[in-house]
């Protein structure tokens, strides 16, 4: 049988083609692999699916063996949050235009281009800022970078890195950062934000993140990014897009460069799939030169009023320079920039303030919920957005007791410590629930 | 379609989604945290939001539309259509990643089956999926040498990475962000990667070497299995870089010519989409010698069930936010799983025949050429400087002039060692009449560029738009990398 | 795109999906039922068949990407891309119509709630969701009337049914289908359905008045509870076709005026997508009188669970398989639950709006007329005969020569009362700027058919295709109804 | 709040319009509507969910309480069929320039057009036949219109119907045909099969449906058609595509016109929503006359060797001639009809081969199965394709059992007896376990 997915397999084709390459068999083609590294047995592999039907009847089998959180209670988040994703949004990236191309020119390829250039155009005047990048990976890449280039511009390195980030955020910044720059922790204050910190002239940049790893969001932007600038340091902020309706962006309190993940804009959890990271600053040359991520520009056309758009500063790239470029640019989650820019599109500014009032509301109606339900909740006196922490005696205890009542409570941060995060998707009622089953749980 | 920018069609007032009000009391903000004014996105209602982006997609070519020969290096194959199926099902879609691994034995099923999948195929011992794309897998792997070196205490004195000029120029740009000083190896006058040049570079300094075979103009370097071994000799690691490994699936695996590491993508070769760029998914494969230093968590079995195993003192630690871009590791185990060692084998054949077919098409287009009289594997780095000495016109203008007709190339990584260079790469996925319609528009353009080049470097004429003009693209103060600077810039 | 018909793709041994082998013993058949010859289906690549489709596809316009207010009286609307995400489930898709009750709840409880918010809508009693269409809804109505009065005696002495010129076409064919001689009001001096025409015909031989309002015309007949009233007291059953109800959702209702039976269309005011001509769904709404002759079977709902009711002796029986085109059904309930009371209530001002403005715009043009100086509710029958008159140019000339702009509209139902007839009906969905583009082209090819008809009568130069001959389609010798028929007569 | 269907509801440019008609309010444009039936009062209806989110958590839940084909194992069928469906046939009818076109004309349309005619072509290469309409609603539809052609080409008022078909079609046949077309019920046969029959020169046309309700593939058409032709009556079968691959069409045994159902060909189960009927005819220019349905045919452009599509002979349409048209035309299916055009086209003529052969050798090892599990098997010496009987002591006492091992039986046709559909979606171990579950419930 003709294999589906391989057309020219079909022997006749496949003889005449053999026949104008004048080749006998298609081993003649290998002839420069030597004897030695051929493998001549088949692959130890499954035995194959052929048909589609079997295909999906296997693949129903092991989905059924995964539970989703469309069939429980979920507060999980800790860097992968669940917000609606509205339907257009799937619809255009699942566009097999889209889905299926790569990396054409600016006319075949015009669509792809006006897409990701309007994402950051948009994510541009969440931020306030005028240069934003086609996605990096996700988060913890962009936070590196962000980091990376502030060295770069400054020519230092070493970095104050605020405490309140994740455990997984601060394992990625060491290996992509700590063979060449200092990383210095800042203490993490009792009302959850930053410490009390201090840095000098050795210092490339402060991080901070806001809403942090607690949920917390930090207040004292403008004094750090005056501590910054006054060492000759940079202040990077990675800050969730989907609070921006609400919260004021990085750029506003002095912030250099911007960064973060935009899983929140549209993308599903997808088991951590989702992720894509975006990298803002203002439009200055020496920043934008220390980019290693595309930059999509607009440009006129023949056609006057027309515009195309292409590659800015395409020379600093690695595809350009190599090892002289600045760091690597690749594949990365280009679709996923696309949706998030029909996320914005869709939700527009009433929209995006809206949501940010509905998740700031309910997470402070789950905060006190909790507190009224005997947990214990730390920094209960600053903003946060989304996520908070709670202390119980046993989180372990507590979750099994969420379990029996279809609840996923939230991540274990450590053994006495829940991150529990809550969204516009959880109504009132599902936060009642969680309260209820905490109180049976603290018992 | 005449498009306008998304931000000229906003109207106030108007919106596509509506958000559901709290329901509970609002918190009021500080003013220092509260933003002050609204940001100017878009206001569009629901229809006309989809309609924009759905002309859009109408202007872009994907696999699904187009012959995409053109994209040499990138592999663009048919990615079967149920496979998204199973990724949209919200039994993937709607995962959280730090669920309770009794809730997902499912995907952990399919994660380490991917993996043991991709052990047989290279012949390595372990897996990891986590990286983001080949360019992450990449610098996993150089993560992992570097944490190898310094587990026996040679970290500060094996500071360098040898690399070759056609391997793709991540494997430098990546060496060089993790610190290594780079070395790149020319090729020598058959199209190797010169040997002479390798037993010169390696030595005590040295990390690994880092190299992509068949390199991106198709050719198969037959001296791999000593390469690998200078470098051993050296104290160093060897990584193979098999980004392109469609033709060689069942063919030979990198742990049979003695590698340490290697990856492959699985945007690539197995099939995942390439999503106008991504999300992708790499997988960074390893010896025995090399497993302790996998990202982490690992997947384990234990014979009943399946776990995250995140205690791992040696491990480089998170390359990436959670255990990989799952979507394509579930359409890539899909993938593999339709196919069964036969047919992945015959995805490799197929794929080496049409490319091998589709040169001689191309060969015999006056002005086009090959450097180096080679067999080719899965693609070839082709030229058109015969055509540019006689015509004038550039490789990228032909390319363009080809997208009128509904195909196109892209001109490929700089430097530009070949010259007016163009890489195809049919893959497995076309058919001979594909390839004969694509060798033809090739032609016909080849000779409007010989009967009229001015006509080609005026190209496209069958495009949403016409001939950019790039200046501003390089220049800071006309620049406008979003809406926001050209209107800044452009129209105030 | 320039595709080939798909036989023309074929090369024999390819296939685009692998079906399994029994895996039991094969049965031999007789030679009497065995088939001789394969059929001579394409043989392709999945890829290939897929990518074809995808370029046809490409190759049509529907609400998500045009500007489709050309299609008068077929209200295309918006149809929200979240409820075909609900029809895609396999909770609605992977359903058997015959499974047991219990399992079944959800969707029996969609069509239940559907049933009541129609019947609220229409002011009607019962409503039954099994007709396919709108057509199918007048002939289950058709059916119903023919029922009732076989229930007292009087289907061999009633076998008149009366409708207007400007109703619909299939209201004169369901009710010829269904055995009625049919006689045909037309419009008076004023543009209203002749009153005294229906006097005279009115009698002890009517079955039913079966009339549109507002008519295709877009004019409301203000005596129609005189119409109504005229026909009950001769014994007849009045019955209103709503199929475009969209500019009354919530003014006013079928109930209110006195009719005994109404229909709505659901793939027009209740935003199912009209999928190239169906699946569509109708919705036969009846007063109590009429409610024991519904098709069968019907849902109840006991306060509990939801059950069908078959045992219905008066019942029509059945109009189609099963329950009804259920994912249409799903589909019009999400999206009336997305709206509510003041949603449809501004659903049709809107759309009564939209239409007026954009007849403002119309009416502007020189040419386009508008017969009876009337108010228009949801669309304009327009007629561009003071233009064919000055230009020699057809009304459908004038739609070809738009299309090459991206929009288009189409000219109607026969017989053309209205000379060059062209219908608009831009619905709620299209925003104010679209109806501004939409009759800036009508102006300006208008325009181009004054200055060139010529040029005008050769359209279109930007699509697909060029001028179409259609003297092949009405000739039995040359006719190919299928690429059979046209092999034989023409290829060979 | 502007609904985000409704982009002229936002205020503003509600007025900005109204002042262009010159209009106070939108009421002055219901001038026309007497005051006696406007409804001064809101529909009665429930509260909207004007968010999305709100929509898909009420809709979910409603969904939740249906328990769907693959969650059990099913065995129903009776004119509605599990069978797979490709993904590429969902991924092409899912494309919205296809969902969400109509009717528009031969160049803006020109794909649909062309899809169409693929699919009647394809469909006429199944059949061999050379005339296939547009797809009309189901083939209950169908059959009643194929009767009701065969009536006015013959101009006679009676025709002889297969007693093997269901209730469901009877009834339609009787509501569409009856009140002017004479219904004579055929016998059928101990083997299933149409029973011995007569006609004379007052029948319009035999019907007959292959394999019939009882799931009895037809051996005698040629017989049929003989006798038909000799009385002047034409020869109407019923047949369902999906069995054409390896079945003889009837065509070939001299059915005058073939009509049935495609919902086998690319259609989910939809809950009977996937239905879509075909008619087809040999290319007579007195029998095409009698289509009421739409005809697409290929046509010449101004452009040497370009195909364009068109109708072919409109004018016996209702459209054309409203009430003198053939019955009546409107939307139909046609969606469906591409998709069918998408199944063929992906299976091509081995796979209609290898469907058909994989379905006769289930249905019957399903058959002696039963048999052996101790269900009584009527008709076991006939071929039959997808379906058969059981006859059971009591069938809801059966399906009782069955259903507790997660199995749906079958559809009950009376107390005792029992269809049971079998395709190639049930492998060999559902039909054990069937037969296993099966001398459970009997024994």
């Amino acid at each position: 049988m003709t294999h589906p997915y391989i057309p020219n397999a079909e022997p006749g084709v496949r003889a005449e083609m053999l026949a104008a390459v004048g080749a006998a068999s298609v081993e003649d083609l290998y002839a420069d692999i030597p004897e030695g590294l051929r493998l001549r047995r088949p692959l130890d592999l499954p035995a194959p699916l052929a048909s589609e039907q079997e295909l999906v009847a296997h693949m129903r089998a092991l989905l059924a063996r995964n539970v989703d959180t469309t069939q429980v209670l979920s507060f999980l988040g800790h860097g992968c949050y669940p917000h609606h994703v509205p339907a257009v949004c799937d619809e255009v990236n699942g566009r097999s235009e889209f889905l299926t191309a790569y990396a054409g020119e600016p006319y075949e390829d015009h669509g792809r281009f006006q897409a990701i250039f309007e994402y950051v155009s948009m994510m541009a005047e969440l931020l306030e800022m005028d240069v934003v990048n086609v996605p990096t990976y996700d988060g913890h890449q962009a936070a590196g970078t962000a980091i990376r280039m502030a060295a770069r511009y400054t020519g230092r390195s070493r970095a104050l890195v605020s405490g309140a980030v994740s455990a997984d955020r601060m394992s990625k910044l060491r290996d992509f950062l700590g063979h060449d720059i200092d990383l210095v922790v800042a203490p993490v204050g009792p009302d959850g934000e930053i410490g009390e910190v201090e840095i000098d002239e050795t210092y490339a940049a402060i991080y901070l993140e806001t809403p942090n790893v607690y949920g917390v969001v930090e207040t004292r932007g403008r004094e750090l990014a005056d501590l910054a600038h006054a060492a000759g340091a940079l202040l990077v902020v990675s800050a969730d897009p989907i609070s921006l309706g609400v919260l004021a962006p990085p750029a506003s309190y002095g912030a250099d460069i911007a960064c973060g993940d935009i899983q929140s804009l549209g993308m599903h959890q997808n088991y951590g799939g989702g992720q894509a990271g975006y990298i803002a600053t203002r439009d200055e040359e020496r920043l934008v030169a220390e980019f290693p991520s595309r930059l999509f520009g607009i440009a006129p056309t023949t056609v006057p009023g027309e515009y195309g758009f292409g590659d800015v500063f395409y020379d600093r790239t690695s595809f350009a320079l190599r090892e002289e470029g600045k760091e690597w640019v690749g594949t990365a989650a280009a679709l996923w920039g696309i949706t998030a820019g029909v996320y914005l599109a869709l939700m527009g500014p009433q929209g995006m303030r809206e949501i940010g009032e509905t998740i700031l509301a309910r997470t402070r109606y789950a905060m006190d919920r909790l507190a009224e339900a005997g947990a214990t909740v730390p920094h209960s006196g600053s903003v946060h957005f989304r996520e908070f922490t709670i202390e119980v005696p046993s989180c372990d205890a507590l979750l099994a007791v969420l379990r029996e009542h279809g609840i996923l409570g939230g991540v274990r941060l450590d053994d006495r410590t829940l991150l529990v995060c809550v969204t516009e998707l959880h109504s009132k009622d599902d936060i009642d629930r969680l309260a209820a089953a905490v109180r049976e749980g603290l018992a | 379609w005449d498009e306008p920018i998304i931000f000229e069609q906003s109207r106030p007032g108007r919106r596509g989604v509506a958000v559901p009000a709290a329901g509970v009391p609002a918190v009021e903000l500080p003013a220092s945290v509260r933003r002050a004014e609204p940001p100017r996105l878009p206001e569009m209602s629901q229809l006309h939001v989809l309609r924009h982006y759905v002309r859009l997609s109408q202007e872009n070519l994907g696999v699904d539309q187009a012959i995409a020969v053109g994209q040499g290096t990138c592999t663009m194959k048919y990615s079967p259509k149920v496979n998204d199926r199973f990724v949209n099902d919200p039994r993937i879609a709607e995962l959280h990643p730090l669920q309770p691994e009794d809730t997902v034995q499912g995907v952990l099923e399919i994660y380490w089956r991917l993996e043991r999948m991709l052990a047989e195929i290279s012949g390595m011992h372990r897996v990891s999926l986590q990286p983001a794309s080949g360019s992450a897998a990449i610098y996993a792997n150089v993560a992992m040498i570097r944490a190898y070196h310094a587990s026996r205490g040679e970290a500060e004195q094996r500071d360098q990475v040898i690399t070759t000029m056609f391997s793709h120029p991540s494997n430098a740009a990546c060496a060089k962000a993790a610190g290594y000083e780079v070395i790149t190896l020319l090729p020598d006058e058959n199209g190797y990667p010169d040997i002479e040049a390798l037993r010169a570079a390696a030595g005590p300094r040295t990390a690994a070497l880092l190299i992509t075979n068949p390199e991106d103009t198709g050719i198969f370097n037959p001296r791999i299995e000593e390469f690998v071994r200078i470098v051993h000799e050296a104290g160093g690691l060897a990584c193979y870089d098999q980004a392109n490994a469609n033709g060689l699936l069942g063919v030979t695996r990198a742990a049979d010519a003695g590698f340490d590491l290697c990856h492959f993508n699985l945007h690539k070769t197995f099939s995942t989409p390439h999503a106008c760029g991504g999300p992708a998914a790499g997988a960074s494969c390893v010896s025995e010698a090399l497993a302790p230093f996998l990202p982490s968590p690992t997947v384990e079995f234990d014979g009943e069930g399946y776990r995250l195993d995140d205690d791992r003192p040696l491990s480089v630690g998170k390359m990436r936010p959670f255990l990989g871009v799952t979507p394509n590791v579930v359409r890539a185990y899909a993938w593999i799983m339709a196919l069964g060692a036969d047919g992945l084998r015959e995805v490799a054949e197929t794929a080496v025949l049409n490319n091998n077919y589709l040169m001689r098409k191309v060969l015999d287009i006056p002005g086009a050429g090959a450097h180096w009289d080679r067999n080719r594997l899965e693609q070839v780095r082709y030229s058109w400087q015969g055509l540019f000495e006689e015509t004038g016109v550039h490789s990228e203008e032909i390319g363009v002039r080809a997208a009128d007709f509904g195909v196109h190339y892209w001109t490929s990584h700089h430097p530009f060692l070949v010259p007016e260079p163009f890489t195809l790469e049919p893959t497995e996925s076309y058919s001979k009449e594909d390839l004969d319609e694509y060798a033809t528009i090739l032609a016909h353009v080849a000779d409007e560029a010989r009967r009229d080049p001015e006509f080609v470097k005026g190209a496209p004429y069958n495009q949403t738009i016409h001939k950019i003009d790039p200046a501003s693209l390089d220049d800071p103060k006309q620049w406008s990398p979003t809406w926001r600077a050209y209107t800044r810039k452009h129209l105030t």
